[in-house]
């Protein structure tokens, strides 16, 4: 019994002294940390991106805290679903944002935009546009190397094998930005997601002069205006002969796409349409000397790629 | 014993990671980068010659007086636990940075096997006076250290290196200890 | 306070309390459980050791022993008796000599001095060569195999050179070397440090032995007294466990 | 015209290439190999053919298989290997263990790693480390030059130079006695003495490192920094007591100093960047090599001093960078 | 989640050693043979057992500040009862573990599984986290145990395979095998276990 | 001892092809483009519009800023467009696009062929002329050279050094230059001190070229001024200014630092001999001399061109695009840059055309980094390449920083002398424009 009762009172007495020193320490080495920080950590999506522009979680959880109202912060990530819940947790109000996705701008496929040289480098599209403008002719072009699927964190977009062009998975794209970021060649615009996810927009940006964009790509935007006077919305505008088309503006009435010459503008998660079923979204380039049939052969498989491809964003 | 032969010993010829595998966990775990395996061997070190001589005097002049050494364990751990909180609490006042750096691994100081295993060694050592006790702590933490600091900048070097999928991660880190280890043999017999 | 409790002093310090103090108790109940056969397991490899390093015995050894001192060192011997009669002496013995830390030794002897067997009690040799001096595996001590190494020091009788044992810690005996340095046993293959550190435990056993030897021609009279005294107490102690079950 | 390729300056590029450099190292090597063939016989062919065939078809296995990569085997670095590992035992081992070493040497040491230039440790020291801590009985028997040519396995065995010193010493003799036991210190320049394979021939070996020097494969930093370290150390306890200590030519030419100095330690993946660096390097290995000779359980310590040594590479690759141009002082 | 699953977790999906990198000390330096692989793992397994299931008892009397110390005291009582259990019934596996039985005290896996699971869950759940995560430690342990000690020796619970005509692969039963070991049987365990993913 | 820098270099084969070519002045072409900006620096503003008529020498685009230079009409005729054209950038740029019509010079510019001697202009106004004339730096950087003249407050000019080296394997343009204008050489070396008001002169020159070493020694012995020719030894990159500091003067440019911060300035022989056209004969810089080679070439051969000329043009006068041309580049084989046509127009900056056979423009297959150290031992700057490439392709650009790669002075011996064939110098280039863009936003900051 006698060293039952010894055990008891050393260890319970080493178990109290190193509590209450432990306390003592705890009280006079206190350092303050606003306990709502964790609490909008815990809540936040801890992909740690930067898509909101600070360099991790924890540090725009700390913003969100000092700052005076959360106008200027939002998580792309975790989206008004969470940015509501922070808000609610410092009592603050938000407003809701337009959910976005990221949407490439380019449409030239190999058959469409040759190949004019051999690059003979390392793989980045950031390396071969600070060389020279590119492996085509059209030097606004992608060059298929890439970098914004290697900046993506959420696997939501990849390269197409055969158009050798990005595609963008909608259930993954958080819209955080990295990959607009990462493009030399500022393709990827971020675009609000539309009703229903319909999304229409000019899949280039070339600048060139029409000629000349036409004679790099088959199917760059000349900035012909032809949809500029189809749009009854004004909500397309030309510029360094490039046609944009605002989202806010834009309706979704399609009259556009049909309108394009060179089947520039593209019109997403659109059912087809009543009058060219099953034919693809677009005809393929009409334009066309004879000569070219071949090539007009070739784009039937790859607008069908193309849409298969939109199918697979479905 | 001298204090040469028990830093040597220590250092070298019974490296505690690489020959007594103490403290792999923090080995494996914190060595990825030279600044934060410089960081946890300052916290180690410290950590560890403070336990080793509380748990000394603990030994020395409570369990062994009262002769309750079958509590050597759970008093000995107490002990680490409170430091190493107490040395957390301070850090992060002191060196908000450092605490940063070392972040989830300080509370692993607790778990690691090396303070303890050293506190208990030293305690249970026939040889060992306080002072023989304070320089074995020392010595093994820097032995810890040089473990960890020349293998974090193995490991900085492999970042940068092709390594096959499979060996990434924890099995090359265990092999460059193996190899490591290997290496250290050649000490047999210094000490 | 439906979950969890808040940390206050009070709370902080009376949990710790609460659980070291069961915890300790706990413990101190298993202690006392585990006490008699934890000393009872820390005899047994001597007892195994001394029934294999002494002839036939029927007194305790354990608890019939004289410490030695012997130049630096100081070593417990064993004594073993039949019929109150001394059939041999066992020395625990060292070395710091091995390949890695303290290496522990059993040597016995018999009355003229010669050595009966020895026996390895504890060693950190590297594990397949130095090791290979203790039976085929550490783990287990059955007494009756002996392997050909320990077998080399049996009958053995150490030889002093008696002029050169001034310098050193104990006097050397000259056959109990291994062969490389002139003695008479034979070293492991790629483990000749370890072979030399089992001779110098032995060598110190020897010293030791011889030491006894020479308490008992100055003073044998008394050292007979003290040993008696040691048997009864041996006795006593072994009546006293006996009851206590 | 086809199209014009389009790649950054500078559009020219040396010929030498990493094959080239590697077939050097074995031309050095081969008259040393030779030597030993001379001394030892057909023990020296087989273990060298065995571990050179097992480095190279481990190498092509693994890559191939495991790895599912592209073959490197003719790059000639697993050669390198195989070549280095066989003449860092002795020529009795048995086949099965030097397959073993090769196995660990390319397996473990190198593609481990991703394979060349990735290893941190030298490749070949690994291998036969390992094998010398595993097999102590058979990695520590070493044929008598001349003796037994014929024989393999059997041969008659006797010690190392260092060996024998290292024993003497223990047993209290004197230098001068045990130097009596020893090869003279010509024979052991041109490299009639008991050792590993490859490591006998100081003069040969020599040779081989000119030759390296002159093509410029390696540099003289490394081997020339361990050189005069081990001299230095060895130098100051030789004057101290002449008759405890070996004096600094016997140091340099008995072991594996010369061959781990010029061919070991200068392997590029293993050892630094910078001329300081490498310097910082040798000197480390100088001392150590010297510290476990001196007071360690191994006669012989090149091997040991070099895998730590290289485990401090990428460290001081960190603290001796080459000097910056127009540095600020 | 199924009782099943939580039991099966620590097997292989979340084998502490060989996926989650925790009590590596033990797993290197008690397995040099697999009895001992096996010892150390039983060893483990009754205390992460017993200690989970008391701090899922406890976990609502803790306050948080002490939390961690005093899981610590509830481990550390268990580790003594097994140290003083098998000093006095199993000597000999008592003396080959030696200073690796106080250390279950410190091994990350039994307050890891304390922190992690036992004190979010109910009694029975965290017991048979516990079984599970020292069932898949003691495989992990034997497991590397055999290994080092047939490429070693060439025994396993001491029975002679014959591999060697003398002895073996010494390096195995040393410190640098014990590491080359583990990381080969890791890098083994990643490869299958990524296969099916992809 | 040949003089030389302490460190690093590297020895590519010569193939001097063309050095025994005399210099030949090629003819006007039909049209030319005259991009806006063939400087470093500001960007430029064009003066004149589509269908203005022009005469050569006429300045058409007005320098942007002060570093920045004017461009002149290299021809006479009408303005067909401005418009973007491709040039040696790779990329379109703006450009004046000019139909030739003649060649009608303005009347200001002195089109005798006499050497003018006398130097009558003060050191401000030579300053106002390179400005007004657009001389830029002819060595490779095309820095705007009356920057380069205007020495900053609290800063003083001790030496000059004119950059004769010419160390890119191929080109000979200023060896031809040496050999063929000495003697205007050295008034525009004279021209430079009177602006820098400088007494010393050294013209370093490699010793591949004993001719135009022996020849301007002999020349420079009769001139009333300091101006000492220093045979340097052949190792590339002898002729990068920093390295050509040291080997003549021993001083060291600083980390970070200009010439100027040691006291020197350092000109190339063609801007020398711009700046005496310019101040002695009124002449802007319209033409330039440019050498066609490469060993598929049939007549190799230095000429002088137009600015705006087309690069086709000279190439046809060399005998035609070989059938099996891999890689056109516009300057050297170690700094100069591929090229995607060969309409794109020489500029100020083309010293010379390389055109490479298929074999020649393949890059060796990469291998992983060996560790060997050479591309550490070659670099002139004491940078480690292998490791500047490892940072920057997995983007860690505070270390880059660190690892000081802005030193990097894009020499490409590091790329040259990689046994495994690793693009070194492709990243080391990449890591700069990060780093720098890196920096330059925390300066705005
Ligand atoms: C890992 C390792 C462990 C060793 N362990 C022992 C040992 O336990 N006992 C021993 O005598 N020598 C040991 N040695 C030392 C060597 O085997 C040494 O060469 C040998 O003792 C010399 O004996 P020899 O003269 O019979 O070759 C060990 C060596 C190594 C590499
Ligand atoms: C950003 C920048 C600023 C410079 N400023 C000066 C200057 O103020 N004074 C000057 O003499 N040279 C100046 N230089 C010119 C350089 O000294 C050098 O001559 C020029 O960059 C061409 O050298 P390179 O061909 O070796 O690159 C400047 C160059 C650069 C790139
Ligand atoms: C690697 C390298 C090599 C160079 N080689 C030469 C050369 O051979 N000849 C030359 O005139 N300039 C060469 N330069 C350019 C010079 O550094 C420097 O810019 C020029 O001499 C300044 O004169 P500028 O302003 O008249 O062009 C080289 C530059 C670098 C970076
Ligand atoms: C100068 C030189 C020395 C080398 N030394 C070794 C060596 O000691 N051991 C080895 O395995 N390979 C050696 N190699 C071959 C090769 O570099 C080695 O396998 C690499 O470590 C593989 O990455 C050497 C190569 C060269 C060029
Ligand atoms: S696709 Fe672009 S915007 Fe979308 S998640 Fe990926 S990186 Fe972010
Ligand atoms: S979109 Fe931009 S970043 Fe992506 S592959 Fe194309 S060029 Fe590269
Ligand atoms: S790092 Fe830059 S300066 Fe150095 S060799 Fe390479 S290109 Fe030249
Ligand atoms: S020259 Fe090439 S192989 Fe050699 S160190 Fe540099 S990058 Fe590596
Ligand atoms: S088990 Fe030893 S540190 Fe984790």
């Amino acid at each position: 019994m006698n060293i039952i009762l010894l055990s008891v009172i050393v260890l319970g007495a080493i178990g109290l002294l190193g509590g209450v020193i432990l306390f003592f320490i705890a009280q006079k080495f206190k350092v303050y940390e606003d306990p709502k920080i964790d609490e909008v950590e815990g809540i936040l999506p801890a992909a740690n991106c930067g898509g909101c522009g600070f360099p991790g979680c924890r540090n725009f959880a700390e913003s969100c805290v000092k700052a005076e109202d959360l106008g200027t912060l939002f998580c792309p990530v975790g989206g008004n679903e969470t940015m509501a819940k922070v808000a609610s947790i410092l009592g603050k109000t938000v407003e809701a944002k337009d959910p976005q996705i990221a949407v490439i701008r380019c449409n030239g496929t190999p058959e469409y935009r040759q190949r004019t040289t051999d690059y003979d480098g390392a793989t980045t599209c950031a390396m071969e546009s600070a060389l020279y403008s590119g492996h085509t002719d059209c030097q606004y072009g992608c060059l298929g190397h890439g970098d914004c699927v290697d900046v993506c964190k959420f696997d939501a977009i990849y390269i197409d094998e055969k158009t050798l062009l990005p595609i963008v998975s909608p259930e993954n794209c958080t819209a955080c930005g990295a990959c607009v970021d990462a493009c030399p060649k500022d393709i990827i615009e971020l675009r609000p997601k539309g009703k229903k996810d319909r999304r229409i927009f000019v899949s280039c940006v070339n600048h060139d002069r029409g000629g000349t964009a036409k004679k790099s790509c088959q199917v760059a935007c000349t900035g012909c205006k032809s949809c500029v006077n189809v749009c009854k919305f004004d909500a397309i505008t030309i510029d360094n002969f490039l046609a944009y088309i605002n989202p806010v503006a834009c309706k979704l009435c399609r009259a556009c796409v049909t309108a394009c010459p060179t089947n520039a503008i593209w019109e997403l998660n659109f059912p087809p349409r009543k009058v060219k079923t099953d034919e693809p979204k677009k005809e393929v380039p009409k334009k066309e000397e004879k000569n070219e049939v071949k090539a007009e052969e070739k784009t039937i498989d790859l607008k069908e790629i193309a849409k298969d491809s939109d199918k697979k964003e479905e | 014993m001298t204090y040469i032969l028990i830093i040597i010993g220590a250092i070298f010829v019974n490296n505690i990671v690489l020959s007594k595998f103490l403290g792999i966990c923090p080995f494996l775990g914190v060595s990825k980068k030279i600044s934060t395996a410089v960081g946890m061997t300052g916290a180690v070190t410290f950590v560890m010659t403070i336990a080793t001589i509380v748990t000394w005097l603990l030994q020395k002049y409570v369990l062994l007086k009262f002769d309750i050494e079958y509590l050597q364990t759970i008093t000995f751990i107490l002990v680490i636990a409170a430091l190493v909180q107490m040395v957390e609490i301070v850090l992060k006042k002191v060196s908000p940075p450092l605490y940063q750096a070392l972040g989830i691994f300080l509370p692993l100081i607790t778990t690691n096997c090396a303070v303890l295993g050293v506190a208990i060694l030293a305690a249970t050592s026939k040889d060992f006076g306080l002072m023989e006790s304070t320089v074995f702590a020392i010595a093994n933490a820097i032995g810890f250290g040089l473990a960890l600091i020349i293998f974090s900048g193995i490991r900085e070097q492999l970042e940068f290196s092709d390594v096959p999928e499979y060996m990434k991660g924890a099995p090359l880190a265990l092999i460059v200890a193996g190899i490591l280890a290997l290496a250290f043999m050649g000490f047999a017999a210094l000490a | 306070m439906a979950s969890k409790m808040k940390s206050t002093l009070l709370t902080m310090s009376l949990t710790l309390l609460l659980i070291t103090g069961i915890a300790s108790a706990l413990l101190a109940y298993v202690y006392t459980l585990t006490k008699d056969p934890i000393t009872q397991a820390e005899n047994q490899k001597k007892e195994q050791a001394l029934s294999l390093v002494l002839p036939k015995f029927d007194n305790s050894p354990l608890e019939d022993t004289v410490k030695i001192a012997s130049g630096v060192d100081t070593l417990i011997c064993y004594i073993g008796k039949n019929n109150n009669e001394i059939v041999g002496i066992a020395v625990e013995s060292f070395t710091d000599e091995g390949f890695s830390g303290r290496f522990s030794v059993m040597v016995g002897f018999l009355p003229d001095g010669t050595i009966y067997n020895t026996m390895i009690l504890e060693h950190k040799e590297t594990p397949g060569l130095g090791d290979k001096m203790e039976n085929e595996k550490s783990m287990s001590i059955s007494g009756s195999d002996t392997t050909w190494w320990s077998k080399q020091f049996i009958g053995k009788k150490p030889e002093f050179n008696t002029s050169e044992s001034d310098g050193k810690k104990y006097a050397e005996p000259i056959n109990i070397k291994v062969s490389k340095d002139g003695g008479e046993i034979d070293a492991i293959t790629a483990a000749t440090i370890s072979s030399r550190a089992y001779c110098n435990a032995v060598n110190r056993a020897c010293a030791t032995y011889f030491k006894i030897g020479e308490l008992k021609g100055k003073s044998g009279g008394k050292a007979h007294y003290v040993l008696i005294l040691f048997l009864a107490l041996g006795l006593f102690i072994f009546i006293f466990k006996k009851l206590n079950k | 015209m086809s199209k014009l390729v389009i790649s950054q300056s500078p559009h020219l590029h040396t010929k030498p290439d990493v094959k080239k450099l590697m077939y050097a190292v074995i031309i050095a090597l081969l008259p040393s190999l030779a030597l030993s063939l001379f001394f030892y016989g057909v023990g020296a062919l087989v273990v060298t053919a065995v571990a050179v065939v097992a480095a190279v078809v481990f190498e092509w296995l693994i890559v191939k298989f495991i790895l599912k990569k592209e073959p490197t085997i003719w790059d000639g670095s697993a050669i390198i290997t195989g070549l280095l590992l066989a003449f860092n035992v002795p020529s009795n081992l048995p086949i099965w263990i030097i397959i073993v070493g090769a196995l660990v040497a390319i397996g473990v040491g190198k593609l481990s790693f991703g394979g060349l230039g990735q290893n941190p440790f030298n490749p070949a020291l690994v291998g036969r480390v390992f094998l010398l801590i595993s097999f102590p009985v058979q990695m520590t028997s070493w044929p008598t030059p001349l003796v037994n040519r014929g024989v393999y396995i059997d041969a008659i065995t006797g010690a190392t130079p260092l060996g024998v010193m290292k024993e003497g010493l223990k047993n209290g003799e004197a230098m001068s006695s045990i130097m009596q036991n020893i090869p003279s210190h010509l024979q052991m320049f041109y490299g009639q003495m008991g050792g590993s394979l490859g490591e006998i021939s100081a003069l040969l070996l020599i040779l081989g490192g000119i030759y390296l020097l002159f093509k410029k494969v390696i540099s003289w930093h490394i081997p020339g920094s361990i050189f005069i370290t081990v001299i230095l150390i060895s130098g100051i306890f030789w004057l101290m007591n002449p008759e405890a200590n070996a004096d600094p030519l016997f140091h340099l030419l008995t072991g594996g100093i010369m061959l781990g100095a010029i061919y070991m330690a200068t392997d590029y993946s293993t050892s630094p960047m910078s001329n300081s660096g490498k310097i910082v390097f040798g000197v480390g290995i100088g001392v150590l090599t010297m510290v476990i000779r001196l007071w360690g359980a191994y006669p012989e310590g090149v091997s040991f001093a070099i895998l730590i040594m290289n485990a401090f590479v990428p460290i001081i690759n960190k603290g001796f960078k080459p000097k910056l141009f127009g540095a600020k002082k | 989640m199924s009782k099943l699953k939580i039991l099966s977790k620590g097997f292989i999906k979340e084998n502490p050693v060989f996926v989650m990198l925790l009590g590596m000390c033990p797993a290197l330096g008690t397995t040099t043979s697999a009895e001992n692989g096996i010892g150390m793992g039983l060893a483990t397994l009754f205390v992460l057992v017993m200690s989970n299931i008391v701090v899922s008892l406890v976990k609502n009397f803790i306050p948080d500040k002490v939390r961690i110390p005093s899981y610590i005291v509830i481990i550390a009582t268990f580790v003594t009862i097994v140290d003083l259990v098998l000093h006095a019934y199993v000597p000999d596996l008592y003396k080959a573990l030696g200073l690796f039985i106080p250390l279950i005290v410190v091994n990350c896996v039994v307050l890891g599984r304390a922190e992690a699971f036992a004190s979010k869950n109910n009694v029975l759940d965290s017991a048979i986290d516990g079984l599970g995560m020292g069932i898949g430690f003691t495989f992990a342990l034997t497991l590397l145990g055999a290994v080092r000690e047939i490429i070693g020796s060439g025994r396993v619970f001491g029975v002679n395979l014959h591999l060697y005509q003398s002895d073996g692969m010494l390096v195995f039963i040393l410190a640098p095998g014990a590491f080359i070991a583990l990381g080969f049987i890791i890098a083994i365990v990643n490869k299958l276990s990524k296969k099916p993913a992809q | 001892m040949l003089k030389t820098f302490p460190k690093g270099g590297v020895h590519p084969p010569e193939n001097k092809l063309s050095a025994d070519k005399k210099i030949i002045t090629l003819g006007i072409p039909e049209q030319v483009v005259i991009p806006l900006q063939q400087h470093l620096g500001a960007p430029n503003k064009v003066l004149v519009d589509k269908k203005a008529k022009i005469k050569v020498g006429q300045r058409i685009v007005e320098a942007g800023g002060f570093v920045s230079a004017n461009v002149h009409s290299s021809v006479s005729g009408t303005v067909l467009k401005v418009d973007e054209m491709l040039d040696t950038s790779g990329y379109k740029k703006l450009a004046v696009v000019i139909k030739v019509e003649g060649d009608e010079w303005e009347p200001t510019i002195d089109t005798t062929p006499d050497i003018k001697h006398e130097i009558t202009l003060s050191a401000e106004e030579i300053v106002k002329k390179a400005s007004e004339m657009g001389i830029v730096g002819l060595g490779g950087a095309t820095f705007p050279t009356h920057v380069k003249l205007s020495i900053p407050k609290g800063q003083t000019c001790e030496f000059l050094i004119i950059n004769g080296v010419e160390c890119e394997p191929y080109l000979t343009s200023d060896h031809r230059l040496m050999l063929e204008h000495g003697e205007e050489l050295l008034i525009g070396t004279k021209i430079f001190m009177k602006a820098l008001n400088v007494t010393k002169a050294f013209i370093g020159i490699e010793n591949n070229k004993p001719d135009a070493i022996e020849h301007l020694t002999n020349l420079a012995s009769k001139i009333d001024a300091d101006i000492e020719i220093v045979p340097l030894k052949v190792q590339y990159p002898q002729g990068g200014e920093k390295q050509l500091i040291k080997a003549i003067t021993g001083r060291e440019v600083p980390s970070g630092g200009l010439p100027i911060h040691v006291g020197v300035v350092v000109q190339n022989v063609g801007t020398t001999y711009a700046i005496y056209e310019a101040v002695q004969k009124n002449k802007p810089l319209i033409d330039r001399i440019v050498t066609l080679t490469g060993k598929s070439v049939k007549n190799p051969g230095n000429f002088k061109v137009r600015i705006g000329t087309p690069i086709s043009m000279l190439i046809e006068e060399a005998g035609g695009l070989p059938e099996d041309t891999g890689k056109i580049i516009n300057g050297g084989p170690m700094m100069g840059k591929a090229i995607k046509d060969t309409e794109i127009p020489v500029t100020k900056g083309t010293s010379g055309i390389l055109i490479m056979t298929q074999a020649e423009s393949k890059r060796g297959k990469i291998m992983p980094c060996i560790r060997c150290t050479k591309c550490v031992n070659v670099c002139p700057q004491g940078l480690e390449p292998y490791l500047l490439m490892s940072v920057a392709e997995k983007q860690m650009w505070e270390q880059a920083e660190k690892e000081h790669n802005m030193d990097c002075i894009e020499c490409g011996s590091c790329s040259f002398i990689c046994p495994s064939d690793r693009p070194l110098l492709d990243y080391i280039r990449f890591g700069k424009q990060n780093v720098g863009a890196m920096i330059r936003a925390r300066n705005t900051k």
